[in-house]
């Protein structure tokens, strides 16, 4: 290697040094990465607090050099509607899992969003519950086997999976809600600018913002992380698409 | 002249720069790191066009992309 | 007490660690002794080690926990630092010598090298390591019959998959012949 | 500042304010909603902020992310909202961070009533949550008792990094008496100078706010830091009082929050009919005045304990506890909403002084 | 049926549908979740349900709703979640339903871990929940206890009316023992026989399952009836085991579900040692042996009592109240995860042999 | 009155005699009657089973002839699920205000929608907490004044009113979801078709059901019975379109 | 001949029906039922056309709705 | 003991009785005295009687909860109904006739008929009737004195509302002239 090197991509700032304690090829990584992008890119990092859920990523914390606090499960909005409303100046996102914010966090998320809280949530659906050893969440794909459903999920007895970003794009109030996906790297590039728009209108006082991103889980789907990342793009991606379906700096409609 | 670094402390071995790259040029290596992963390698260095998309696509963080001279950035990230 | 026999066996998840001892507790259940197999189910299973314990006994169980086994079966490196110092005086630790190539470095416990991964390989499966060490440690310790484990081995697998069986059998022949050399020797 | 008469649920949230607990996190539910009502208009005017939640499980968590900013904040709600905020306490209470929730109690179990009651003693003495935590516990006689009380309060909670809940039955809440704030109102905190809140990792490394310690020993580690902290609290900040306690009562009656107040209108009752009672009136129910009370119990002049409740018998189980059973204590109370009467006071002391007497000469 | 070597989750799976418990309401959670996963293929097999529910909050309401149809219905899960259902429990007790809920503890406070604890005691014995209620609580020391007491729970719960409580650490659910079922299994009830269930007001008057009562008076008539029922329980449900108990025990060691065996293996190798140390443990934690404890605890040849638990200390205030502290009672125990040691217990027994012989000596 | 006198309109079977314990003019009586109409006319009455709420309508037990059991405060579709599952052959149904099931049960309504439980929920939608004295709810108007937004709501703050029916029509599982009103005999009549459909899907086990009603609180908003109804009309009607969102029996769109 | 029976026991004198009758036949009376509260009274009952409409809108099924005879009902209901 | 005062207000919501007791306990607190008020809040409150306790004493006051008051000021029928019973013997029961034609049929109190709604009407205003009934509590018991509870209610009511106050101080005549004459006799 010879002179003038410049590196053109490395470790954002606003990631500690620690190995994460991920499973190989899980995606998890990845959506860290773009978040402490955005943060690095936005200088937000020195007033930013994070809101680890309860699900794989409850290590969060480990990974990122701003502070954090710990929520129970699927209750981050709530914590970051306490911190934000009591520190407005400050910078407020969560990063939940699906079985934590469409399961069990359903109310508070819907809640978070229709008051209008300015605070970002990461929402990272990977169609199981990673954590605890694969179980059927919300958002499990019909057919799909899991560790509670071993014939596969039948959606005459647990419905269809649930597709948070239209849900909550029903709600009047303004926000930034967006679904991208990390599965191939144009997807990773797109899901980059969402996420960095999301805090950029948190940080505007704009609106909520929320970013579902479709993400994989090798371990429980029982799938390689390459055959991961194909599997989202057969199954996920048809069902949940990805775009933005609310933005506050469009018209209505306009952006679907 | 671009290239790229893996740290092989962050590499799990989950290959998927060596699907992503579209020069192929990594491959996995012999070698396992502490963590008992054999870990990924670049195995023609010079065919590197420093598209960044192994990094990308790295959950771990594990690459680094330098280049020396002036670059061609192919997409804004 | 004399009567409680308690084992570790510890390795990385994939390797069986979790069915040798399994099987050892479906058999020493079928001879009739009291049994527990109890599984290390921390956070530190994803990804890294993977280990259960297994207490036999003539007599009621008292203590599911088992802070210093009088023997352990230790298929890979992490597992030796872990377990190796907690092996009872006098005990016997049987490690994975294809993977570990290095030892306890205690000199009051009997210490055995089992290379388990390459017998396996050479009687036909890699996935027949576990066996290997199961039989060495049931060989030196008798701590069931080989009958037994054969027919719960048997039973477990169903007969259906004859081949792998077969491999199994034979993984067990290896594995006890090493064992039998401790027996005999202590 | 001068008296006034006021609403225990209104004097409450003034306390807080006077306390500089400008944040303020709510459900509706009676007999309490008059704190939101009160707080919703009086919050804005000196620069605070009232979030009307969409449940008291969004409650319990919404202190628990305002808490994490150093700032003073708190809660009302009444039993079975303080039910649904149980994950959230126990998980305030393994991060060590300081709240104040108020529990205006009502009649239970389940939907129960609205009328007052003193039926949660268990849940928030003991524990409702899950795990090795307490809850400091402080119980009220009044509303100036409760607005001192409330303000104290947000010390402890700080001084201890923990979580400190006043119980009250709903006649606290909705019974106005004259009262008195602090002349001067505190200011809020000003979390730059906090060592633990999150306020951004500038200049510094990252803060954690966490209860979760996947390693054994780091977890024991927590709850034996929080365990030493409850010595502490034991020792320091036990709080009581003593109504009439002399070497004439026969009789020792425990008794705490309003009902210790009707207990008092007994005893003065019986006092003119000559018949001598004390009461012992803990105003911490945790730390529970242990000592203090065995004290009391084993003065050779008393023949027997009566505590009374408006619950079937909760906080019993602590005199008899820490009294170690020296005496004979009997249980009296009225629940689901039923108060009982001085004069069914008086009728039991009057059935227990036979009885005691009737023994005594009987050994 | 033949002897079978089981996970404690999954045979406590086996364990309801033997006692006829067909439907099954509950949200994963770590060390638990292995009875969904065995339950949700296990169950229609022999034509019952499970629902995977959205939260620990639904499934506790769930089990209210299932309840009142007079079938048999259980949940289980681990300390945050049971706190989640609180409200829920103290409703349902409230109602007077008959529901079986089990709690493999983890530790705590707050996420805490997952390894084993049995810091949830207060929770699950005083009564996490609002309102003068209780709940039965059952301890099981083994995977075939657990099993018995799980067939069992069902009918205590169905004698009553009342929520029973099965509460195991983590390893009761993790680890694999030989374990026998019924030979035969029991039925679903028939809710046409039922005279409180809701099946349709049928050739009769409409019912209703509820726990409000705005009248004072009839809602303490419900509670009186609730305590009607806890004194019944109280006579008629107490269990406990007595371990190598002797008039030759210098020691008496209380401890309840895996810690007791724990303790016994302490006991027996102290036994090799020829030092004599009995263990009481209390099977129902509600109703809690107090009689049979305080006479263990007052035979002359005890010196003391040692209270051993995988938490900072919570069953100790009971042995404390029950035993009128008759003799002094150390406390000793390991949290978290961490699982004190039969060695522990064992230098615990030496150390207060010490000490209070010589105290003896003193005095 | 003279021979051959013909009822052609009475008190229906299903509710009892009891006088209702609802203020004057309040509109709850109203729909209960719908219910109850309902129940009679497709002969459901001895199979059914109601879950009450808790708010204004707490003692609904009372007034209604089949059996009923009370939730806690904004879970009653969670009783219904769990009932539900264990007796299929009952019909089941809730009865829930706006802050018991738009508020603390928004969890729970969306679940058991999603799930597609096989019950039907009667949503009363008043804007506001009637039982407890008039506080906002989420569906409360903006600017609408009440007991904790004396200043009317503010919607920069609290955010917009939620529309449930639009909500829960985005879930892709099969369901009936209709918003019907009772502010006059015509709307009545409207919805009375709707509640009865509703049942009539679950008694043939289609799928779940789910009726919003507009509805009065007089007391809380301070106008009097008369004019609650054309408040409805002029302020409610507008935000809350009536009509059926979401229909098992027509192709999708169909009815919009 | 159509005609309805206010049930005073159940009126609570909300008015709903007194606006809702196409008629404008009901009013409130000075009478005062045992809840203390006025109740209505139909004032030219010949006028009734029992349309129900009164019946319907009263919330607390005070209006029993009777007819001598044929009856055209202008409504399912 | 002697020193304290207990009263109940009870009639339907809107006759103002919860003003009425606490305008009393306003001017009692003004007094110097220990004063209570407090308001039913059962679920009987919506439609049904709405009442309060006062409770003035010299001394602190004891229990806030009084089942048999020394005296009562009735507006409607039900609050008769319901708390004619209670008051203790020897007490003071103060009647609005112009809405109850009934009395306690007691004669260990002492009864008073207060017209106070036709009262309130001959003075200018209906909704003062609670004002007469209060002044003739005052009046009958000297629980506190004319001149502060005007002050107070002219504090509460603000000086712009001129007119109102005006009406307001005849009803507090009226009453008072039917108080004294208790006070007088008594
Ligand atoms: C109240 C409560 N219930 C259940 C759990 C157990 N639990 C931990 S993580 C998790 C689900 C995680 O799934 P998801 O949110 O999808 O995250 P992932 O692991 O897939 O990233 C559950 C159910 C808990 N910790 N607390
Ligand atoms: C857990 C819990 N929180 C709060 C309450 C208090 N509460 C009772 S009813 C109610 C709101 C009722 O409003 P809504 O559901 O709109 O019914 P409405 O009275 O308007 O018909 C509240 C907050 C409660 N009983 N339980
Ligand atoms: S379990 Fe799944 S989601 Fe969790 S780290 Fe592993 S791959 Fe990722
Ligand atoms: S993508 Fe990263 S972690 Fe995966 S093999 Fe390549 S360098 Fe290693
Ligand atoms: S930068 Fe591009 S070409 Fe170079 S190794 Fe990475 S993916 Fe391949
Ligand atoms: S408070 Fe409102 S909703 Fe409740 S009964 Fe009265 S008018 Fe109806
Ligand atoms: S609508 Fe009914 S309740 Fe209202 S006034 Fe008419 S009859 Fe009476
Ligand atoms: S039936 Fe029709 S016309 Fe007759 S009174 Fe009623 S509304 Fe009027
Ligand atoms: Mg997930
Ligand atoms: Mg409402």
């Amino acid at each position: 290697m010879s002179s003038n090197p410049n590196t053109i991509f490395k470790r954002p700032e606003s990631l500690s040094d620690n190995i994460t304690h991920y499973c190989p090829g899980c995606t998890h990584g990845v959506i860290h990465r773009l978040v402490a992008e955005s943060l690095d890119e936005l200088g937000l990092r020195e007033r930013a607090v994070g809101v680890a859920p309860v699900g794989c990523s409850v290590l969060i914390y480990n990974y990122f050099n701003c502070d954090f606090m710990e929520a129970a499960h699927g209750r981050a909005p709530a914590l970051a509607t306490g911190f934000k409303r009591t520190r407005p100046d400050m910078i407020v996102f969560t990063y939940q899992g699906d079985g934590d914010l469409a399961s069990i966090g359903m109310g508070e998320i819907v809640h978070a969003a229709n008051r209008g809280e300015k605070f970002t949530t990461i929402f990272v659906n990977n169609a199981i519950y990673g954590m605890t050893g694969g179980q059927k969440a919300p958002t499990t794909m019909p057919l799909q086997k899991t560790s509670t459903s071993p014939a596969g999920r039948d959606v005459t007895k647990a419905g269809f999976p649930i597709r948070m970003a239209e849900l909550l794009a029903t709600l009047k109030t303004p926000s930034f809600i967006a679904r991208g996906a990390v599965h191939t790297p144009m997807h990773i590039v797109q899901t980059k600018k969402l996420i960095k728009k999301a805090f950029r209108l948190q940080n505007e006082n704009k609106c909520f913002s929320l970013v579902e991103v479709l993400s994989t889980c090798p371990t429980n789907w029982g799938i390689d992380p390459n055959g991961s990342l194909q599997w989202v793009t057969d199954n996920m991606q048809p069902y949940y698409p990805l775009g933005v379906y609310k933005d506050p700096e469009k018209k209505n409609g306009e952006e679907s | 002249m671009p290239g790229i670094r893996i740290d092989k402390k962050y590499c799990k071995g989950c290959e998927l720069c060596v699907q992503a790259c579209p020069m192929q040029i990594i491959s996995m290596s012999k070698e396992i790191n502490v963590k008992g992963f054999f870990i990924a390698k670049v195995h023609e260095p010079t065919k590197c066009i420093g598209c960044r998309i192994c990094a990308i696509i790295c959950p771990d963080i594990a690459i680094e992309v330098v280049t020396h001279g002036t670059q061609y950035i192919p997409f804004e990230y | 007490m004399a009567t409680q026999k308690e084992v570790v066996f510890a390795g990385f998840g994939g390797q069986g660690v979790m069915t040798a001892g399994q099987l050892l507790a479906y058999t020493a259940m079928e001879e009739g002794k009291q049994v527990i197999w109890i599984p290390s189910y921390g956070p530190e299973m994803r990804g890294g080690t993977a280990n259960c314990t297994v207490v036999v006994s003539d007599n009621r169980i008292g203590s599911p926990v088992i802070n210093t086994p009088q023997s352990a079966c230790i298929f890979n490196r992490p597992s030796l630092d872990r377990f190796g110092a907690t092996i009872k005086k006098g005990g016997l630790l049987l490690i994975n010598s294809s993977l570990i190539d290095i030892t306890s470095e205690r000199d009051d416990i009997t210490e055995v090298l089992v290379p388990c991964n390459d017998i396996a390989s050479k009687v036909g499966s890699a996935r027949v390591a576990n066996m290997v060490m199961l039989a060495a440690y049931v060989a030196a310790t008798d701590i069931v019959s080989f009958k037994t484990l054969k027919k719960m081995l048997t039973e477990k697998l169903g007969s259906r998959k004859k081949e792998l069986l077969e491999i199994n059998y034979k993984a067990f022949d290896e594995g006890r012949k090493l064992g039998k050399k401790i027996a005999d020797k202590g | 500042m001068a008296k006034k008469l006021m609403k225990g649920n209104e004097a409450l949230g003034e306390a807080a304010i006077a306390a500089g607990a400008l944040n303020y996190f709510a459900y509706p539910i009676t007999p309490q909603s008059e704190v939101a009502e009160y707080l919703c208009w009086r919050l804005p005017q000196v620069g605070g902020n009232f979030v009307q939640a969409e449940s008291e499980v969004a409650v319990g968590n919404m202190l628990f992310g305002a808490a994490a900013t150093g700032k003073r904040i708190f809660t009302t709600s009444s039993s079975p909202g303080i039910s649904l905020m149980q994950e959230a306490i126990s998980y305030m209470a393994g991060a060590h961070l300081p709240v104040v929730l108020i529990n205006i109690m009502r009649g239970g179990p389940g939907l129960g009533g609205i009328l007052p009651a003193q039926s949660d003693y268990f849940q928030a003495v003991k524990g409702g949550g899950h795990g090795d935590y307490r809850l400091v516990v402080l119980a009220p006689a009044s509303v100036q008792e409760a607005v001192d009380l409330m303000i104290e309060s947000f010390d402890i909670a700080e001084r201890y990094l923990t979580p400190v809940m006043i119980i009250g039955d709903g006649m606290i809440g909705q019974m106005m008496e004259s009262v008195e704030f602090p002349k001067k109102y505190r200011q809020q905190n000003d979390p730059s100078k906090s060592d633990w809140a999150l306020t951004g990792a500038k200049g510094r490394s990252a803060r954690v706010v966490k209860s979760l310690f996947l390693d054994g020993k780091k977890l024991e580690d927590n709850c034996l830091k929080l365990e030493a902290k409850y010595v502490e609290i034991r020792k320091n900040e036990v709080k009581y009082e003593l109504y009439k306690v002399s070497n004439k009562n026969k009789v020792l009656i425990t008794a705490y929050g309003t009902m210790a107040r009707i207990c008092q209108t007994a005893i003065d009752e019986l006092e003119e009919e000559k018949i001598s009672v004390g009461l012992m009136r803990p105003i911490s129910l945790y730390p529970f005045p242990e000592k203090e009370m065995f004290k009391e119990a084993n003065k050779p002049n008393i023949l027997a304990i009566l505590d009374i409740e408006m619950s079937t018998g909760q906080m019993v189980e602590d005199v008899e506890r820490v009294t170690k059973s020296i005496k004979p204590i009997e249980f009296f109370g009225h629940t689901g909403g039923i108060v009982p009467t001085p004069e069914e006071v008086k009728d039991k002391v009057y059935e227990m002084l036979k009885k005691f007497k009737k023994d005594k000469k009987k050994s």
